[in-house]
């Protein structure tokens, strides 16, 4: 909705404020628009973050794709991709590199069922 | 006005390189151990070889180095930093001893060509120009790809970032700092809705910055929120453990919005989240940079009304960076309006500051960048920071004046009220579902037009999960709750090394795409690199591209019609008008048209005038003091342009007083006959005669008089005659009796050192 | 970056002119019964017929008219004067409703074609860019010509100001003047030896400001410093009677001097001395304008060492008019360092005061003047000025400053030092003899290469006479002793009037050289006048000169013989290097080549575009509120720059639909199956598909998938298949089976116009 | 003579100086700079003013050469060229324009000398 300038009307609250407490006011408020985001990036996780751990293990990006599209698809993403490939790689006793890419390859998601069951609408 | 002159090259003495010791570079540091020779073009093959092993040299963000109270040449610079080790400095740094001051501030140039092996040769030239903070731009469609690319595809408007063109970027860089003996920051974008892999991508690859703002994603690309905000932690926490500058996206709401100046208080609100937002996922204040507009643009008083906004911007960001950009909004196709705008915004760098200074080219307006323009931006740039150097040294921005203060305090104001709006409606993904942002209107004035998006729409919607009770990442720097098991030292021992900690790990995909890869584009213009064959270009190597810019006495519309008849008359393909500007609706247009020239030169069939050599300074002047030199100096004809005779013979001017050589300047306008009388009472050895080109050819005539006057006087051999001027040639000054012609550029070395050979050559003859 | 935008040209609205009164008219004025028509080119012939007769309408100098707090559009300004009555804004100001804000300065450009006809053309030029003192810079070797000259020779890097050309070129700006509603102020040179000849001319043709000052002769022509002074006070006179302005010569010390910085307290003096010699020989204050240049240039710190002299000056020198006049002592052959150069000269007049703004043109530094760079050079000073509107009303010069103080101080000090030298030495004369002026030392330093001149020496030395005890000068204006006899009203009553009280006295010669005069010269372009045949030139008509630039992929002299090669594959004829600069030594040059096309094209063989002729607004939206009418719009491919797109429908851009008509936007990367899908299930009347031109022909593939998809799915002609971007034509993009397409430039009025006009065209058909 | 930057030796006696007094220091001495020079132009003329005398009589410049350099070459500059021309036209009651135009033409000399006497040493 369109709204005419309403500035001096609005701005009352603010008139007695020093320039330091206006500048405290702003990072007050900031801070309490952040803070949220910040709590929900803190609790949830997302394909390209997951993607993004995988990497850091050290697994090439195709590699990486193919396992978290089907972590993803089973559900599972909330437990960490990574966590995943390690437990498979924990099962084989090989390296999370290899772990990933016979994940990649189709191997060993029965063992992640094991653990953390199918997703719930599957 | 001062005379014709001509054009002058930039031919300058070779510079002592500076002291440089590489930054990250270890003792076994490829790029140390091949070391570009300036002389030589970047071999694209061996920076395309064994990438698969290369390392860069280092993480993170480098910012020059001050030099307090530098002197350099005649002048003392209060905002300077150390000097490079080998640069094209400014062309007027000629009369200066080719000093090349650059400013304290980082220098930004933004590349895009859409082939990474042509934007590395731009690199190199934007290097030697002082851009230390080269800006890959990416092709936009890559910010809605959701996971990592492989290979080097063609883009448009950008890049595709790949490891692959990283990769090679970087090893290229990593020679051209080395060339110009200062650390070259390297940058790309940490966007869109693969954020946490680009991120990791780059961290191995030692880029060196990147934008990051997932408010960017939100309104721009219209990328889910959640799912924008949430990666955006991840990311950000892998570019602080990288050390990486970042960039905020805020200044996309200047260049969005119509009236670019009534989104000030949205623009403080942006800044203020994604800062707040970044250190609270752990990134240090000292690596968030502001991205920061001059909103206005003339014919608007653009500095008195961006002045306030750049001083409340930096009372509330104290403590983070200033990265000034440049005005893009209002840019239109002429190169002078953009110039003088990016002039004007720099004044609001240096009244207030500026960590890093963007550039943008002068020719954003009308295609993307081409080579030339990125050295035209960096050079306003260098110009401006310089000539302005220390300017609050002597002028004050005036806190108290009424239209500043009052301004800047409502500036702030009109940002809390925004961010009280923001609360009650939900805080941001409310305000963000109700159009808070790039609404036109001035908040709390609104207009309703501002981008709209919904918690669950855009890209990536619904693929943001919580995370479970168990939820792990065994790796390191990873944001967020992490059920690792306890008594780590680091979460990658788990795994045994992850990327970050350890870069052998790191894995490398080579081109994907057998078509679209840099190997095939290079054997295209294969035959240009093998047999350097020249080919004119602005972008891509053998692009053709050339621009005439034309005046035609004609009506617009007329004037375009034909200036595309006369482009093709110039053997132009495909041709273009780029620019059009009335200079008078009847009078007549100016035009530039840019076309194709498909003409290769092959530098074997030229003839290149060979470099003069001249004689060394202390022969010539040993010379003079053993055998005397004299000689009478005139303007003949009717020309009274004696500067350029001035500056040949004034000892202050350089010229050949110098060296010891007796003048006697007889003034401008002296007929030849009086010149030659002159030359006999004193005995000269020489004659200087300067003259203009005229339409009567009376330049001929002079010349031809002069010589035959002095055969007739019997004095001919006992005297040099040099004739002189803007379009004389040493050809056609022999042909009409002279010893020899000088045309631009002329010094009074060059003229001395003919002189003394000439006068040792005919003392050989005699013996 | 913003994406790729192309030419935007600057047609635009017709304004409604201003009210206009012509200074000085009388109700029978010529100029004003013959007004110029905009759309047409001036008449030549018109302005030679009946030049005898011709009187110009005014004397003396005009200042513009300032208007306070000043709104133009959404801004309001603190220094600009009336608008123009026609004019060509500046690109950018068509995003503010194409306003003009013109500066409360007066702003010169400097005009020196050669010929007086095509002077006369780029004065018109420059006029509508809001130059209002038109100052004809005059061939050198007139200075040493002890009389007046009659007719109108070709000059060279200027002209010869004769009466003709004087009456001829006034004749035309009165003309030009009331086209653009301003008095345009006309100027030359009041020196040489015959300074009160030419003084007496300019008073009688109506020439409004001059520059006088006997030092220049002295020093830079050579002229007898007694004559100099002894002819200076008759000039300064006669032009005080004309109400002329004056400007001094001291800036040539800057231009001469290789260190101009160091010339300081020369310049004062200098000025102090021409200002007070002007005012004891009876010229009022308000007339006398000191001509001043920042001295120091790029890459000096040049602002901060430039501000303590021009406060300096101002202190000093209060009463006076400040001409603020650009560097040209350091200016190279690249315009855009000439350019900020400039800017950063016009910071310094914003800073302190300037009453007339003068530009050198950008190509000063490698050629005589151009139309377009007169033109360019104009728009930078009021792009410069109206973007530093106000600059002090929130920045201060900060007099306290110790680096500010100290050195105005200093400056002061050493002038009056000086001063104290010149009468040690036996005043002016003396301290000429002695070398004082154009030393490279900062007095009292000297390095004793100033220029010397001597007190019986110079050209006209000895032919000055004192005047006899009956010396007698029976006119008016006369400066000096006049032994008049007693009881005359006015001295000219004597004689029955004197020219400067009665100009049906002044006598008119036509040309004297039957072989270089204006019809001569004329005759050799007339056929290209008469066919209206369209050739390009820089500086006369005809003259075929284009300039090319180019990048070259070589190093500097082998890309400079390339580059002539590659003109010569253009057709271009005498080809020369104007302009090179290094990008990298090894990797490439830019070079900018000059050359003549000598192609000419007849307007009547070109095919012009049609002028699109669009439906009234009003028309459009009534429309739409009685059919209604929906679009679906999306970018396709892999396009992400959705700027455009949205610039056509938001109705914050001024887009679609602000005339009613409904958009679903449905994003960018969209396939175009799925828009089609979404044009059927929102029953849209029209698809809007943007896409940029990929190498691929992904544009081609899309548009013509869209419409077999639309004929497979039966809505073919339910549907206007529109598409855009900026390589779009709508040739091609019919040919591809769309409705129409549109390309750069579009605006949201183009889009609807033809949506409405196709809608009622096919309701038609169906009828 | 070249000399080394003596400013802050030289300027003592102006140390004291407010910046007004300066200031008037600077005129003052400019003013004693510039009298003598234009009390040298009261009392003086040149070929090129007389010539913008006749100029301003009507004459046209051509005229106006031939005039005053017989003016010249007969020594009496210092009378005044339009002195010289309206004497002409008073002797032959003619108008300046034509007086001048006759005396270019070589007619009237003789009044001349009459009046003014020939050049002292011719």
């Amino acid at each position: 909705m369109a709204r005419a300038d309403e500035y001096l009307a609005w701005r009352t609250h603010l008139a007695d404020l020093s320039d330091a407490e206006l500048e405290a006011r702003f990072w007050e408020l900031v801070d309490e628009i952040v803070d949220p985001l910040v709590d929900l990036a803190r609790t949830h996780t997302s394909p390209s973050i997951e993607r993004s751990v995988l990497m850091r293990m050290g697994v090439d990006s195709l590699t990486c794709n193919a396992v978290v599209n089907e972590v993803d698809k089973r559900g599972l993403l909330g437990h960490g991709a990574g966590h995943v490939v390690l437990h498979c790689a924990q099962q084989w006793d090989v390296d999370v590199r290899a772990a990933a890419a016979r994940l990649a390859a189709g191997e060993g998601w029965d063992l992640v069922d094991q653990k953390w069951g199918g997703r719930d609408d599957a | 006005m001062t005379p014709e002159t001509g054009a002058k090259g930039q031919q300058r003495p070779p510079r002592v390189p500076e002291p440089y010791a590489p930054v990250g570079a270890r003792p076994d540091d490829w790029a140390l151990q091949h070391p570009l020779d300036p002389e030589a073009k970047i071999d694209l093959d061996e920076i395309l070889a064994d990438l698969e092993r290369y390392r860069p040299r280092r993480r993170g963000w480098t910012w020059r180095t001050p030099v307090e109270d530098q002197v350099l040449g005649p002048f003392s610079y209060r905002e300077t930093s150390r000097s490079l080790r080998r640069s094209v400095p400014l062309p007027a740094a000629k009369y200066f001893g080719d000093i090349d001051p650059q400013p304290d501030c980082v220098v930004t140039t933004e590349i895009a060509s859409g082939r990474f092996e042509d934007d590395i040769r731009r690199m190199r030239m934007t290097a030697w120009h002082g851009a230390d903070h080269i800006m890959v731009i990416r092709t936009a469609g890559q910010s809605h790809m959701d996971g990592l690319l492989e290979g080097t595809p063609e883009g448009v408007g950008g890049i595709a970032v790949t490891r692959k063109q990283v990769r090679a970027t970087r090893k290229a860089l990593d020679l051209i700092e080395d060339e110009v003996g200062r650390p070259i920051n390297f940058h790309s974008y940490v966007s869109g809705v693969a954020g946490p892999e680009i991120a990791v991508m780059f961290a191995e690859e030692g880029v060196n910055g990147a934008h990051q703002d997932p408010q960017y994603n939100v309104l721009y690309r219209n990328i889910n929120m959640v799912r924008s905000f949430v990666d955006a932690a991840v990311a950000k926490r892998i570019m602080a453990a990288a050390n990486m500058a970042q960039i905020d996206g805020a200044h996309n709401a200047n260049a969005t919005a119509r009236e670019a100046w009534k989104v000030m208080p949205e623009l403080l609100v942006q800044h203020g989240i994604n800062c707040a937002y970044s250190v609270k996922v752990g990134m240090p204040k000292e690596n968030i940079c502001l991205s920061t507009v001059p909103p206005d643009a003339t014919p608007a008083p653009c500095v008195r009304m961006d002045l306030p906004y750049a001083v409340a911007l930096r009372d509330l960001f104290g403590e983070f960076k200033m990265r000034a950009q440049q005005n893009t909004r209002y840019i239109e196709s002429c190169g002078r309006e953009a110039t003088v705008n990016h002039v004007l915004n720099m004044l609001i760098s240096r009244l207030t500051t500026a960590d890093i200074q963007s550039t943008i080219t002068p020719d954003e307006g009308r295609n993307v960048p081409w080579h030339y323009n990125n050295v035209h931006a960096v050079n306003t740039a260098r110009q401006t920071l310089v000539g302005l150097d220390g300017l609050r040294k002597v002028v004050e921005v005036d806190r108290e004046a009424p239209e500043l203060k009052s301004k800047v305090r409502e500036i702030k104001e009109r940002a809390v009220l925004f961010l009280e709006g923001m609360i009650r409606d939900g805080g941001y993904f409310g305000a963000v579902q109700e159009g808070y942002f790039v609404d036109s209107g001035c908040y709390p004035e609104t207009n309703d037009d501002g981008i709209f998006r919904k918690i669950d729409g855009g890209v990536g919607v619904g693929t943001v999960v919580e995370r479970a009770d168990d939820y792990m990442a065994p790796v390191c720097h990873h944001f967020g709750d992490n059920h690792l098991p306890e008594g780590l030292g680091k979460p990658c021992d788990l795994i045994g090394g992850c990327t970050l900690c350890d870069e052998a790990l790191i894995p490398f995909i080579d081109e994907l795409d057998p078509e679209d890869n840099v190997n095939v584009r290079l054997e295209r213009t294969a035959e240009l690199r093998e047999k350097g064959l020249i080919k004119p270009e602005v972008q891509w190597a053998g692009d053709g591209i050339v621009v005439v810019t034309m005046f035609l006495p004609a009506a617009e519309r007329v004037a375009e019609a034909a200036a595309l008849e006369l482009a093709k008359a110039m053997n132009l393909q495909e041709p273009e008008v780029v620019h059009k500007q009335v200079m008078h609706p009847a009078e007549g247009t100016l035009l530039e048209v840019r076309g194709r020239l498909d003409v290769t030169v092959d530098p074997a069939t030229l003839v290149i005038p060979e470099e003069k050599q001249l004689l060394p300074e202390d022969e010539i002047r040993a010379f003079v003091k053993e055998h005397g030199l004299k000689c009478v100096a005139a303007t003949v004809g009717n020309d009274e342009h004696s500067v350029g005779m001035r500056e040949i013979i004034d000892i202050k001017h350089g010229g050949i007083e110098k060296y010891g050589i007796e003048c006697i300047y007889l003034g401008t306008s002296v007929p030849v006959d009086k010149l030659l009388d002159a030359a006999i009472e004193h005995a000269a050895d020489a004659v200087l005669l300067s003259t203009i080109i005229t339409h009567g050819d009376i330049h001929r005539q002079n010349m031809e008089k002069i010589a035959d006057l002095a055969v007739e006087k019997g004095v001919r051999d006992k005297l040099l005659l040099i004739s002189g001027g803007t379009q004389v040639t040493d050809d056609l000054a022999r042909s009409w009796g002279m010893d020899a012609g000088f045309g631009r550029g002329t010094t009074g070395h060059d003229v001395a050192s003919f002189m003394v050979e000439a006068l040792r050559a005919r003392a050989a003859q005699k013996e």
